[in-house]
């Protein structure tokens, strides 16, 4: 079971209208090797979930750039030009979806849930086309699970069976990203071998990743 | 202008007691931690993953694994916390802050919000904030009372909501309003305003305390 | 804050009908010290929510063999006689909930979920009295939060501003009976002071825990 | 006895592939970790928590932190992680586990299985068995093809269900049967018993495959 492989065989299957998760929070946690390949792969009509659409030059806002996105599900795009020219232009559909709605909806696809209740967006635009229902006398929208043909994500660390661990604030959607994806591909900072990673502290058991991808680099400000 | 901002923020700094976790958003709100009186301990929490948010390190020094909900590098004091996102908004959605403090664009006399677009001008997303305003225990509004002249507490919100029902105060340089199930009540005003003053940069119904007191930032 | 206290003083607002939530898993994971004191005070008419009833002279099951606990909410009850007993007699009612789904059910106690939808237990007794919601073709149960007056929760090692870490198989409900209950009281094996414990392991974050009692053993076989 | 629940236990070996997550019931099941072939990679989920179980541990070096969900003391392998009973629950309901192996009480035409509960005899529980039984990509029912004689696979359960439609494969000491749209299906059979027996032994309509096959442990 050799997961690790060069970035070019990890994405292999990746192809044109393929939905993939993407880790990270205004890029941070947010795997760039992967997102570079899949630029210079050449793909379109992407649907892409991940939080933010980041800021030019940085995580997805790469894809956006390119025009390879079809679809944009996530919860903030403020911080990218280019995303609100592409929506209003109609080259990119947005779903923006509320933050921690966004959140358990993936948690939900990948734990096996038909869906949850949520107050979040009562009365709002996100209630639009959304079963209602009441319990105990609150009302609730019925939010569905969301997966993904794919997920990027992010490892600080990770060992040769695949057990992830995230450092700092790098965690964020990555640990639920790779339960709701049918291929999980791990790009990393580091790798060690088996054993070496305290079981206690892994964030990501190695079940859920697919591929590990070596030579991740921390963000250069 | 950074006075005021300064201002209001201290004022609602006030609004904050010992133990509490509290949620700032970005821009104005961000500075009431800095007036939280030294002998308290406030949790604040970061969106995007973890509890115990510390000061802004200094430039060249900064951590790029640590990034605040604003995208900006932080610090974590001792005794932080770090989660996913997942977790982050079971804190949220689940009532385990005890206060968020959230710029608007508009909040109207039932306490509804409008704080995340402008259709057709801006539409940056709700990011975190319609969780927010649903899940916190208490939310204030602060923000300038007015934008530019025009009106920002209104009779209705105009824009799309954030959320229904759910601005417990708002604070701003002119006074502090609280929502009431009989509407607004302003409860202190800033002594630089008269109430006609306030009452005439409000578009909603103002009710004035009997209790009226004086806003101290 | 400080929220290092005697046992005594943890367990003082606990009276006759409060609801409890009991971390552990066979009695793995269970703070023992808090069961104890708990047996002391002579509170009764307690509801119980627990993995399982454990076996004899372990747990909860020193709560059962007091006959202080009026319900139990739990999925498995096995492996402690007088738990059936008790139940056959009409001493002690018994939710038997799947394990999974009562796990879930307590994290949308603390997550602010108004329910969620499972497939577990769909044409089977689970199924009683629930409301049946088809999602995309498929059935599912709706099911509610749990949420309590209390927590008891095992640490392995606490600070003392109350960030929790878990050793191996001693997390299982621990993490989230933690957000759902009212007051929450960690025992604890080991205290060490604020900062010493890495922020990227703790399991529990603070703003969890209102009490800390030191005294905790570890299990002797 | 012991040979049957060995016998059985090998034969369900063969059905995990290199790579498999599997979750093993309490009782025969938990033999089924014997058969693995030493070069397959084969992953053992405890629903109490943790990936990678390892051997048990000799008397008197036991860790008292580290149970299964039988709640025996166990070892982990090196590259186990561990998690709370909500991720547990995650792998096991959404799919993450490729074989769950259990025993049954009662187990029907359908791929109905009552596994948990004989009213006002036994009322042990569900435990984490209906989750598995829901969530599992495959589910080997492993057991005694009877009961003392009483029929144990049957036209339909009397006893209340674990879950609907869910059995994949039933391993007995008699033979192989699969779970199929059109009812059960004879695969193999071991070549101690004769067809007639298998049938006899066994309530519900049995297929016989037409490509049966002796069943080997």
């Amino acid at each position: 079971m050799n997961k690790l492989v060069s970035v070019e065989r990890a994405i292999e299957t990746i192809k044109d209208g393929s939905s993939i998760m993407v880790g990270g929070f205004m890029g941070t946690g947010t795997p760039e090797i992967l997102i570079d390949a899949l630029v210079e792969k050449k793909v379109k009509d992407l649907t892409i979930i991940c939080n933010d659409s980041c800021y030019p030059g940085r995580g997805v806002s790469k894809l956006i750039a390119e025009k390879q996105v079809k679809t944009l599900i996530a919860s903030h795009v403020g911080l990218n030009p280019e995303t609100g020219k592409q929506m209003s232009e109609g080259i990119m559909e947005v779903e923006l979806v509320p933050q921690g709605t966004l959140a358990e909806r993936i948690r939900a696809g990948g734990a096996g849930l038909g869906g949850f209740l949520t107050r979040t967006g009562v009365g709002t635009v996100v209630q639009e086309g959304k079963q209602v229902i009441e319990v105990d006398g609150d009302k609730y929208l019925l939010e569905k699970p969301l997966a993904a043909d794919f997920a990027f994500i992010r490892a600080s660390i990770i060992d040769k069976k695949g057990n992830v661990y995230y450092h700092e604030s790098t965690r964020n959607f990555n640990t639920i990203m790779a339960t709701a994806a049918n291929t999980v591909i791990a790009a990393t900072e580091k790798l060690v071998e088996v054993g070496e990673m305290d079981p206690n502290i892994v964030m990501t058991p190695h079940i859920f990743v697919d591929y590990i991808v070596e030579g991740e680099k921390p963000w250069q400000i | 202008m950074a006075d005021i901002k300064h201002f209001i923020a201290k004022r609602v700094a006030k609004e904050l007691k010992d133990g509490d976790v509290v949620n700032l958003g970005i821009g104005l709100p961000t500075l009431v931690a800095d007036y939280i009186p030294s002998d308290y301990d406030v949790t604040f929490q970061s969106e995007n993953g973890f509890v115990g948010i510390g000061p802004a390190p200094e430039k060249g020094k900064e951590d790029v694994d640590l990034i605040n909900a604003g995208a900006q590098y932080v610090s974590v004091k001792p005794g932080s916390a770090f989660f996913d996102s997942a977790v982050s908004f079971g804190i949220i959605r689940g009532g385990h802050v005890d206060a968020t403090v959230l710029g608007a664009l508009q909040v109207d006399e039932e306490g509804n919000l409008a704080n995340w677009i402008i259709p057709g001008v801006m539409v940056p997303g709700m990011g975190g904030a319609m969780d927010l305003v649903s899940g916190a225990k208490k939310v204030i509004i602060a923000m300038q009372h007015t934008n530019k002249g025009k009106h920002k507490i209104l009779k209705k919100c105009t824009l799309p909501l954030t959320a229904e029902k759910e601005v417990d105060l708002i604070v701003t340089e002119m006074g502090v309003i609280e929502v009431t199930n009989e509407g607004l009540v302003l409860k202190e005003i800033n002594s630089e305003y008269t109430v006609e003053e306030v009452v005439s940069a409000t578009e909603a119904h103002l009710i004035i305390s009997d209790d009226l007191k004086p806003m101290e930032g």
